[in-house]
């Protein structure tokens, strides 16, 4: 699965994207942004509020609640602040 | 007959005056042409702004909401040109255009654009100032400007 | 800070990229520009249509109502010009600019301005077509639009 | 007292401005128009509708039941349709 990362969360991961197989029991984006929150120090500083992370699927917006089985690409940022 | 939407993000700045002319070029039944441009403001010593996207997404997106204006009222034409990169007090930062026959639906689907745009569209703005540089947060009026299109 | 607001009433086109450079000119704290313009339909066959106005009072009624937005809304600076004489489809009747810092004030002053203009400035339509020449109609949608900035 | 006609009011007396002095019975903007429909076939028909007619004095838009008392400049006209 394809991870990407935009903002704050790019800066504070360090990178903008990469490749990871999350275990089985990660099943929903929300539980993605848990299992990264767990994967270092830099995962835990961009996920430390994880209420305030926006997801796409595939690059449509989707809620916590959604399940990733299937995406190819999952985009994790900050909310949006164009216009 | 398909209504013309153009979408374009990129780091040039953009000619309103020629947009409008594409717009409007041959044709007699537009009456009304509303834009919309976004400037970088200085507001509070800001020295320069960077905008970051989410490249194929911002545009996809964009793109539907335009064609979701174009369902919504009878539109003749929209125009929306988004900006990236690094750009300093004064600069534009984007336009929207909205034509009609009547000057309503010009109005309204100018702003519905501009909400969502607002709230909803993959971009990201850094400002810099004598501090250092830090990420606009988001305003939560733009989330409620943006719901009041929502169909209920 | 006086807020420049500029009223033309003329035969002569405008350029409406030049009048948005006036406006923010020189200016870092504008971070919105809505501009509206109205431009002659070739709906029914019409060949040209003639706009007459009541001089001086024309001019005095919008820039009272120029002022009048510039006291609702925290605008940086109203433009509007209006044509006169004979236009045929295609052509600029007339426009309208509004400047804030923010994109409400100057969407909703650009809308008051042109609520207002079609319900109450003196101006007056008539269009030609092949069967002659006709006086437009007043709509009543238009009064009901100026009426809803009425203050209660 | 300066009157000015516009529009399809001008076109229909045949002038676009007249001075004229109404008799003292004569008080308001509404029997002003009354007054003025009384003076001939091209008023008449100026005037057929008076319900439609709109007024200012002195370049402010007033209501048939304004007072003429002092005005300089009295103008008659359809109901507006710019923008």
């Amino acid at each position: 699965m394809k991870l990407k990362y935009f903002a704050w969360v790019r800066e504070r991961i360090g990178v903008a994207e990469e490749n990871l197989d999350p275990p089985d029991s990660v099943r929903t984006v929300g539980e993605l942004i848990g299992w990264l929150a767990g994967r270092g120090e830099t995962y835990a500083y961009a996920f430390e509020k994880p209420g305030v992370i926006r997801a796409a699927i595939d690059q449509t917006h989707v809620k916590p609640d959604t399940l990733i089985a299937g995406a190819h690409e999952v985009a994790l940022f900050p909310p949006m602040t164009g216009g | 007959m398909s209504i013309p939407v153009s979408i374009r993000i990129q780091h040039a700045d953009f000619d309103l005056a020629q947009e409008i002319a594409t717009l409007t070029a041959g044709r007699t039944d537009i009456g009304a042409v509303v834009s919309f441009s976004g400037i970088c403001r200085g507001d509070g010593g800001l020295a320069a702004m960077t905008l970051e996207h989410y490249p194929g997404m911002a545009e996809a997106e964009i793109e539907r909401h335009a064609h979701e204006a174009c369902a919504r009222w009878p539109l003749t034409g929209v125009t929306v040109i988004h900006r990236v990169g690094r750009l300093t007090p004064g600069d534009n930062i984007m336009m929207v255009l909205a034509a009609s026959a009547h000057r309503q639906a010009a109005f309204q689907a100018a702003e519905f654009l501009m909400d969502y745009l607002k709230a909803h569209a993959p971009f990201w703005k850094r400002e810099e100032n004598a501090d250092g540089s830090t990420w606009v947060a988001a305003q939560q009026h733009d989330d409620a400007a943006a719901a009041r299109w929502d169909k209920t």
